[in-house]
C-alpha cells in the first residue's frame, strides 16, 4: 500500500464536472469564432498582405494608443473606484451608476458625445481651443480620448469590486501605524488589490485595443494618425474581407502574445 | 504621557462603558472573559471604533477628534494583520517609513526590531511563510517600530512558546520601562499581567468589575473570573465576626468581619475524605463529584454541593480515595487557610 | 413600421414565408427612410403581406447573404457589395434603380466660406471625406480627380453619415457627401451642388434573391421599387432617377 | 476641549486630494460627454418621440437579450473564471489570453467570425441545423449569443482577478471539512469573491446592453426580434439623428436606474 | 482509527521528518518553538501541504493520497479561518452538511455544539461580530461538528480566558474520551498538555527532540526547550559517579550515573548569597545578574555564569538581598534537589 510513485502529489486535483463541463463549454463558446476566422484566412496571401506598410503602421498606432489609454484610465479610474468604494457620499449609487454610462451608450453615439464636449465647437472644446489652442478631433491624441471615455469603466468598475472583497482590517492597521489615507491606499490597498487592478487593465486595455465606433466619431480615420487595427479592418471589410480577416487575426495574435506573457508577471506578485 | 479616558461604545446586544487612566509610564493589563469588550476598548482607543460617548485625552490634548492615523498610538493586532504582499522586515519598517524616515533608516530599525524579538533570519520571509508566532512576534516589532506615546496590545504574547515568550516579555518589559507613554495591554494569561502590568484593570460585559495592583487583585478578588483567573475559590456571603454564611454554608475564617464579605481559599487547601472526617477543620460539607482532571503534577476535581468547589490533590491521594466523577464525598478547608475580606 | 408582434416574429423570416406571407428585405442603411415608406405602401398593395426590413452597411448585408441569410430581396449600396452576391450565385441580373449625386456639405454657418469645389484645396479648409473603400469616397476620388484637385482630408471616414455629422457638428469645415444626406438633415448642413458631381454618380443596383423563401412576392417587391411610385418616394428622397 | 458636539465622528475622514484631484477628472472625463447629449437632446419632441412604439419594443429586447446574455455568462463564465484561477493546467497563460479574444476582435469582425461558425453555413451551425433544427443568425437567441460573446469575457476576467485576490485558505478549511471542490466553490468561494462576481456581471450586462457590431452583423437588424435600442440608435442616426440622441438617453435612463437600484442590494451582503 | 504517518516536508529553509503513531483513542500533544514545524505537520496530515516524502496511514489505509476532503478530519486552525459570510451558526453547521445532513439537523447538531462551547447566544454573530475567543470557540465546534477519525487542532485554546479555557478543556476531554479515533493537538501551554496529553510529542526545527507520557517529559527533559516548558533549568554533561562535569562546573547529585548525562533542578532550588557562603550545599558557582522579573507571586532572578540558570526567590529575599541586574552573586543548590538521568 505505500504508493511509493505517489508520494510528490498529495491532492489528485481533478475538477468537479459541474465546473468543468461549463467551463470548456464557456471556452469553446469564445475560441471557437476565433477558430472559424482561422479557417477562412487567406493564409496564401497572408504573407504578402502583412508586408504592406499601412498594417505596421496602424498595429503600432493602436498598440500605443490603447496603452496611453490604459495608463490614462489607470491614472484616472483607479481613484475613482477607491471613491465608490471607500468613501460615502450622498448620490454615491447615482454616481456608481453614472460611471456605467460609456459602456451601455453605443460607441458611435459616445463619439458623436465627445465631439459635442471636446470637439471645436464643444462646450469644453471651444474654451480648450481658444485657451491652449488644443484641438482633440482628427488627431492621435483624440484616439487616446475616444478610447479612454469607452474603456475607462470597465477598469473602474472592476478594481472597485476588488476594492470591495478586499479585507478592510489590514487599511485600519496602516492608520494604526501613522498611514495617511493616501499612503494605506499606496502601499497596503493596491498592492493587495493588486489582481483586480491587472483584471482591470487587461480589460481596458482590451477594449480600448478593440474600440471602433467612438473612435472614428471622435478622432476620424486617417492613415498615420488616426488609423487604428479596428478602423482598417473595418474599412477593409467594405471591399475584401479577407483582408479584414488577415488584419483582425493580426490584432489577435498581437494582442495575445502581449497578454501572455505579461500578466502572469503582474498577477503572480501578491 | 497620561491618559484619561471615557470610552462608551453602544451594540445592539453589547454596550462598553469604561473610565480608563494611565499615568505616564505606567502599563495597565487588560483582564476579563472573552467578549468582554477588551478588543473594542482597544479599537476604541485607536480610533477604529467610533465613540459613542465618551472622550480620549492624551497629555490634556483630547485624542478621540483625530483620525487613527493621527494618534501616537502603535497597536498589535489580536490577528496580527500583517501587510501580505510585504516581507517581515517591510511590514516592521512601514510605521517608520510613515513618519518619514529614509528607506534605509527604516529598515536599519526594523532590522533592529526584529533583531531583538529575534527573527533576524525571517526577515525577507512574507507573513505567509511565517509560523504563527513568528508572525505575531512580527506584528510586535511593527507596533514597537513607531515609538508610539500610547501602545496597544491585545493578547501580544498568546502565540509565542514558552522560550521565545519569556524573551519577548522581558524585552517586552525593559521596551516599556524605556519610553514615557502609557500602556494597556490585553492579556488572558495572569503571569504575563503579573509580569507586564503595574496596575490590572478586569472587565466583565463591557463595564470595569475590579481595578488595582496585581499582587492586591490577586489576593482579594471580587468575581468568579478573577478568581478563577489567579486560582482561588471564591465566595460572597454575609460575614458574621469569624464566620460568613455562604448559601446554606458557614464558612469560619481566621479573619473577623462584619456585613457583605468575600472568603477565598486555594484549590490546594481543600481536603477530600471518603466518609464524615473527626477532626480540627471547622469548614466541612458534603459534596458531589462534577469532573476530574489533572492540573500539573496534581489532580484538580470539581466540587458541587452547598458551594461549587475546585480542590488539588496528589495523583496518590486520587488513587487512594478511588474518586469518579458522580461520586458523593466529604470537603474541608481549615479556617487558617480561608481570607475572608469585605464586599 | 411593419410590426409584427416580437412573438409571432421569432419564427424566422423564412419559417414564416408559407404561413403569413412575407417579404425580408436586406437594404443599405442610407435607404432606411424611403424604403420604410415603400413597405408600407407595399404592405397596402398586398393585403396579408408584411415587409421585414433588415437595414446595415452594404458590405455586412452582402457577408450575411453570404452566410445563408433567409433574404428575398438586397438593395445595395454600391455595384461591388452587389458584385459580391452575384459572384456567388445568389442573384442574378441585378437593376440599377437610382443613383447618388455628390455634393458639397458645410456647416450651415459656413466658416470657411466654401463655395465650389476648388476651395476644398485651400490647406485652410478643414474637409473630410469618406474613406475610398466606401462607395462615398470612391466617388470623391472619381470627382476630385475629374477637377485635378488636390485635397488633404483630416479624416476619411468609414460611412457617409459619419462624414455628414462632422459637418453638422462644425468639426469640419467641409465634406463631401450625397445629396440625400444633405435633404435628410433637414437643414443643418447646405449642400453645394459642383459641376464635377456628374463623373461620380453611384448606382444603387437592387436584385430578388435566387432563392428567394418569399418567391414571387421578393419580385412584386423590386416591380414596387422600380415602379413610377416607387421612383416617386426615392426622388422625395433625394435619390435621381438612373 | 471637551468638544461635546463631536462625540459621534471620530475620523474626519476627509478623501486626501492625491486621490480626490484624480477620481474627480475621472468622473468629469465620464460624465461630461453625457451633458453634452443631454444640452443637445431635443427636450421638445421627446415625449412623442417616446411615445413611438418602436422605442419601447427595441428598449424591452435590449433590456430582455442582455439579461439573459449576461445569465448565460454568468452560467459558463464564473467556471472558467475559476478554472483560470485555481487549476493549472498546461497553456492555461495561453487560454487565458485567448479569453480576451472577443475583447479586442472589432465587433464587426466578431459577427462576421459568429457567422462564420454558428451561421447557416458555419462549421457548428450546418450540424445545429441539420440536427436539432436550431438556426441562430437573425433570431432573437442570435441576438443573445452575439451579445454574450461580447461581453463575456469582461465578467470572465473580472471574476478570475477577484478569485485570484481572495484568501485561498478559506478553501482549504472547507475542504477539511469534508467539502467537494464543488461545494466549496458554491459555499465558500462564491460568496466570498461575490463583489468581485458583481461587478463583472454588471459589466457584462452594460457591454451586452451597448453591443452594436456583432449584433447587426451576426444576428441582423428586424425589428420585434433584433433590433435592440442601439441598433435603432444606428438607423436614426441615419433618418433623424436628433432622434438617435433621444433613443441613447432613454437607454441610458434605463440602465442607470436599474445599476443604481440593484447594485447595492446585491454588494452589500458579504 | 490507529494513525502512523511519516510525514517529510522541505522548503528551502526548513525541513520536517517526523514519525508519528497515534493509537486509537489518544491524544498526542505536538509541543515546539514557534517555527518549529507543528502546524506544517497538520496540514500536511490534513492534505494541506503535500509530503515530499513519507506516508499517512489510518487505521491501515494509506490517506496520503486523498485529497483533503476525502481524508476524516477535523481541523482548528491557527487563526481561526470561520467563513466571514456565514454567521456562527452556519460555520459549524458547514462540515455536517457537506456530509449530507439536512439543513434543519445540520442546524440541530450546530446548535448543540455552539451551546456546548458557551456561545448559543451568539449563534446569528457573523465572524467579524465575535471576538477572538468566542471565534476560537466557533472553530472549534466546527472542527467537532465533522465527527472526524482524525481531530487536528492548532492551538485550540489560546484565546480563550481562564474561565471559558476551563470549561472548554473539560468539554474536549470529554469529546476526545468518546469518539474512539486519534487527536494531535499543538498547544504553547504546558498545562493543556499536562491535562488534555497522554503523549508528548516535542519537535524542534522539524525534527522530533523527545517523547512520552506527560510526566515522563515533565520529569525528565532533554532539551532546554522542554525544561523551560516544565520550568527545569537542564543541563548536559559528563557524569562519573555522584558528580556530572557541565563546562567548568561539576554539579553533585543524588543519582550515581556513568557517561552523558542530564541534570535538572527547580528554580526554586537555587539559593542566592551575596558573599561566599560557608554551608552544606555542594553545588556552589559565582553567577551574573542578567535579569529580574516578577514570577507568580515570586521573583524570577536569570543567572549567567559557568551555566545559566534561573533562580525563583520571595519578594522579600529580593529586598533583603537587594538584588540588580549587572551584580555578581553566588548561587548553589543541594545535591538532594539536583536530579540527574541518562542523556
Ligand atoms: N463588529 C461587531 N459587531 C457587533 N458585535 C461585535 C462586533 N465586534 C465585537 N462584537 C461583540 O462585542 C462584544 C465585545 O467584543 P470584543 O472583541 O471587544 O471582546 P474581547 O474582550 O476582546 O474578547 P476576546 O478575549 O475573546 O478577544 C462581544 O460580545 C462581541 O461578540
Ligand atoms: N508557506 C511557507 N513557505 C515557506 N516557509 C514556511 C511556510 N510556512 C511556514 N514556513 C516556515 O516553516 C517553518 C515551520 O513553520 P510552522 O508554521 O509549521 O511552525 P509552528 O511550529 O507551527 O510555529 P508556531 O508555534 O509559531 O505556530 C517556519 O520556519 C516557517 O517560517
Ligand atoms: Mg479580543
Ligand atoms: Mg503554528
Amino acid at each position: 500500500m505505500g504508493a511509493a510513485t505517489e508520494h510528490h502529489r498529495t491532492a489528485p486535483a481533478r475538477p468537479p464536472w459541474v465546473l468543468l463541463v461549463p467551463a470548456l463549454a464557456g471556452l469553446a463558446f469564445l475560441v471557437l469564432p476565433l477558430a472559424g476566422l482561422l479557417v477562412r484566412a487567406p493564409w496564401s496571401t497572408l504573407p504578402a498582405r502583412l508586408a504592406e506598410p499601412y498594417v505596421l503602421e496602424a498595429l503600432r498606432l493602436s498598440l500605443v494608443t490603447a496603452t496611453i489609454a490604459t495608463a490614462m484610465s489607470l491614472l484616472l479610474g483607479v481613484p475613482l473606484a477607491w471613491l465608490l468604494a471607500r468613501t460615502d457620499f450622498p448620490g454615491r449609487r447615482l454616481v456608481r451608476a453614472l460611471v456605467t454610462v460609456p459602456l451601455v451608450l453605443p460607441p458611435v453615439v459616445g463619439g458623436v458625445a465627445l465631439l459635442l464636449v471636446l470637439g471645436r465647437r464643444g462646450l469644453v472644446g471651444q474654451w480648450l481651443e481658444s485657451a491652449f489652442g488644443i484641438t482633440l478631433p482628427f488627431t492621435t491624441a483624440g484616439v487616446v480620448v475616444a478610447e479612454a471615455f469607452v474603456a475607462m469603466p470597465f477598469l473602474v468598475i472592476s478594481v472597485e469590486g476588488a476594492l470591495r472583497a478586499a479585507d478592510r482590517r489590514y487599511e485600519e492597521a496602516a492608520a494604526t501605524l501613522g498611514a495617511s489615507r493616501w499612503t494605506v491606499f499606496r502601499r497596503v490597498t493596491l498592492p493587495m488589490v493588486m489582481p483586480g487592478v491587472v483584471a482591470g487593465a487587461v480589460l481596458c486595455w482590451a477594449r480600448a485595443l478593440g474600440e471602433f465606433g467612438a473612435t472614428i466619431t471622435f478622432a476620424g480615420n486617417f492613415p498615420g494618425t488616426t488609423r487604428t487595427m479596428p478602423l482598417a479592418v473595418y474599412l477593409a471589410l467594405e471591399t475584401e474581407p479577407e483582408a479584414a480577416i488577415v488584419l483582425s487575426l493580426v490584432l489577435l495574435a498581437v494582442s495575445v502574445v502581449i497578454l501572455a506573457s505579461l500578466r502572469d508577471r503582474w498577477v503572480s506578485a501578491p | 504621557m497620561t491618559l484619561h479616558a471615557r470610552l462608551v461604545v453602544t451594540r445592539p446586544a453589547f454596550t462598553l462603558d469604561l473610565d480608563l487612566d494611565v499615568a505616564a509610564g505606567e502599563v495597565v493589563a487588560l483582564l476579563g472573559p472573552n467578549g468582554a469588550g477588551k478588543t473594542t476598548a482597544l479599537r476604541a482607543l485607536a480610533g477604529l471604533v467610533p465613540l459613542s460617548e465618551g472622550e480620549i485625552v492624551l497629555d490634556g490634548h483630547p485624542m478621540h477628534t483625530l483620525a487613527p492615523e493621527q494618534r501616537p498610538i502603535g497597536m498589535v493586532f489580536q490577528d496580527y494583520l500583517l501587510f501580505p504582499h510585504l516581507s517581515a522586515l517591510d511590514n516592521v519598517a512601514f510605521g517608520p517609513r510613515c513618519q518619514g524616515a529614509s528607506k534605509a533608516e527604516a529598515r536599519r530599525t526594523a532590522a533592529a526590531l526584529l533583531e531583538r524579538v529575534g527573527l533576524a533570519d525571517r526577515a525577507a520571509a512574507r507573513p505567509r511563510q511565517l509560523s504563527g508566532g513568528q508572525a505575531q512576534r512580527v506584528a510586535l516589532a511593527r507596533a514597537l517600530a513607531v515609538r508610539p506615546d500610547l501602545l496597544l496590545l491585545d493578547e501580544p504574547l498568546a502565540a509565542l512558546d514558552a522560550h521565545t515568550r519569556l524573551g519577548v516579555r522581558s524585552e517586552l518589559r525593559r521596551h516599556l520601562a524605556d519610553f514615557g507613554g502609557a500602556t494597556v495591554l490585553v492579556t488572558h494569561d495572569p503571569l504575563d499581567a503579573m509580569v507586564l502590568a503595574d496596575r490590572l484593570v478586569v472587565i466583565e460585559d463591557g463595564a470595569i468589575v475590579q481595578q488595582g495592583a496585581p499582587a492586591e487583585v490577586a489576593r482579594h478578588p471580587r468575581t468568579d473570573y478573577v478568581a478563577r483567573l489567579v486560582g482561588l475559590n471564591l465566595y460572597r456571603g454575609l460575614a458574621d465576626g469569624p464566620r460568613v454564611k455562604v448559601g446554606e454554608l458557614l464558612i469560619s475564617t481566621s479573619e473577623r468581619l462584619e456585613g457583605a464579605a468575600f472568603v477565598a481559599f486555594p484549590p490546594a487547601a481543600v481536603a477530600l475524605y471518603r466518609s464524615r472526617p473527626d477532626g480540627s477543620p471547622r469548614n466541612l460539607w458534603e459534596a458531589r463529584i462534577d469532573g476530574i482532571e489533572r492540573h500539573g503534577d496534581n489532580v484538580r476535581v470539581h466540587l458541587e454541593g452547598p458551594v461549587t468547589a475546585f480542590a488539588d490533590i496528589t495523583p496518590a491521594a486520587l488513587a487512594e480515595l478511588d474518586l469518579a466523577p458522580g461520586q458523593t464525598i466529604w470537603a474541608s478547608v481549615k479556617a487558617t487557610e480561608t481570607h475572608a475580606y469585605p464586599a | 413600421g411593419s410590426a409584427a408582434p416580437a412573438g409571432s416574429a421569432a419564427a424566422t423570416p423564412a419559417g414564416g414565408a408559407e404561413r403569413a406571407k412575407e417579404v425580408t428585405v436586406f437594404a443599405a442603411a442610407s435607404l432606411t427612410g424611403a424604403f420604410t415608406a415603400l413597405g408600407q405602401h407595399f404592405e397596402a398593395a398586398h393585403p396579408g403581406t408584411s415587409v421585414k426590413f433588415n437595414f446595415g452597411s452594404s458590405a455586412t448585408l452582402a457577408q450575411q447573404i453570404a452566410q445563408g441569410a433567409p433574404a428575398d430581396v438586397f438593395a445595395a449600396a454600391s455595384p461591388a457589395t452587389m458584385k459580391t452576391v452575384t459572384d456567388a450565385s445568389l442573384a442574378s441580373s441585378p437593376t440599377t434603380f437610382v443613383r447618388n449625386k455628390l455634393q458639397i456639405a458645410v456647416p450651415s454657418d459656413n466658416p470657411a466660406k466654401v463655395d465650389e469645389l476648388k476651395d476644398l484645396a485651400d490647406p485652410k479648409v478643414k474637409v473630410a471625406l469618406c474613406a475610398e473603400q466606401v462607395p462615398c469616397g470612391a466617388a470623391a476620388v472619381k470627382a476630385l480627380g475629374a477637377a485635378g484637385l488636390k485635397v488633404k482630408p483630416v479624416t476619411l471616414e468609414q460611412d457617409v453619415k459619419a462624414t455628414l455629422t462632422k459637418v453638422e457638428l462644425g468639426e469640419v469645415d467641409a465634406a463631401l457627401v450625397y445629396r440625400t444626406d444633405v435633404i435628410a438633415s433637414a437643414g443643418k448642413v447646405q449642400g453645394i451642388a459642383f459641376p464635377e458631381a456628374d463623373k461620380a454618380i453611384n448606382d444603387y443596383p437592387i436584385a430578388a434573391l435566387a432563392k428567394a423563401p418569399a418567391g414571387e412576392l421578393a419580385q412584386q417587391f423590386v416591380g414596387l421599387v422600380l415602379s413610377p411610385q416607387g421612383r416617386d418616394v426615392l426622388t422625395k428622397a433625394g435619390f435621381e432617377a438612373p
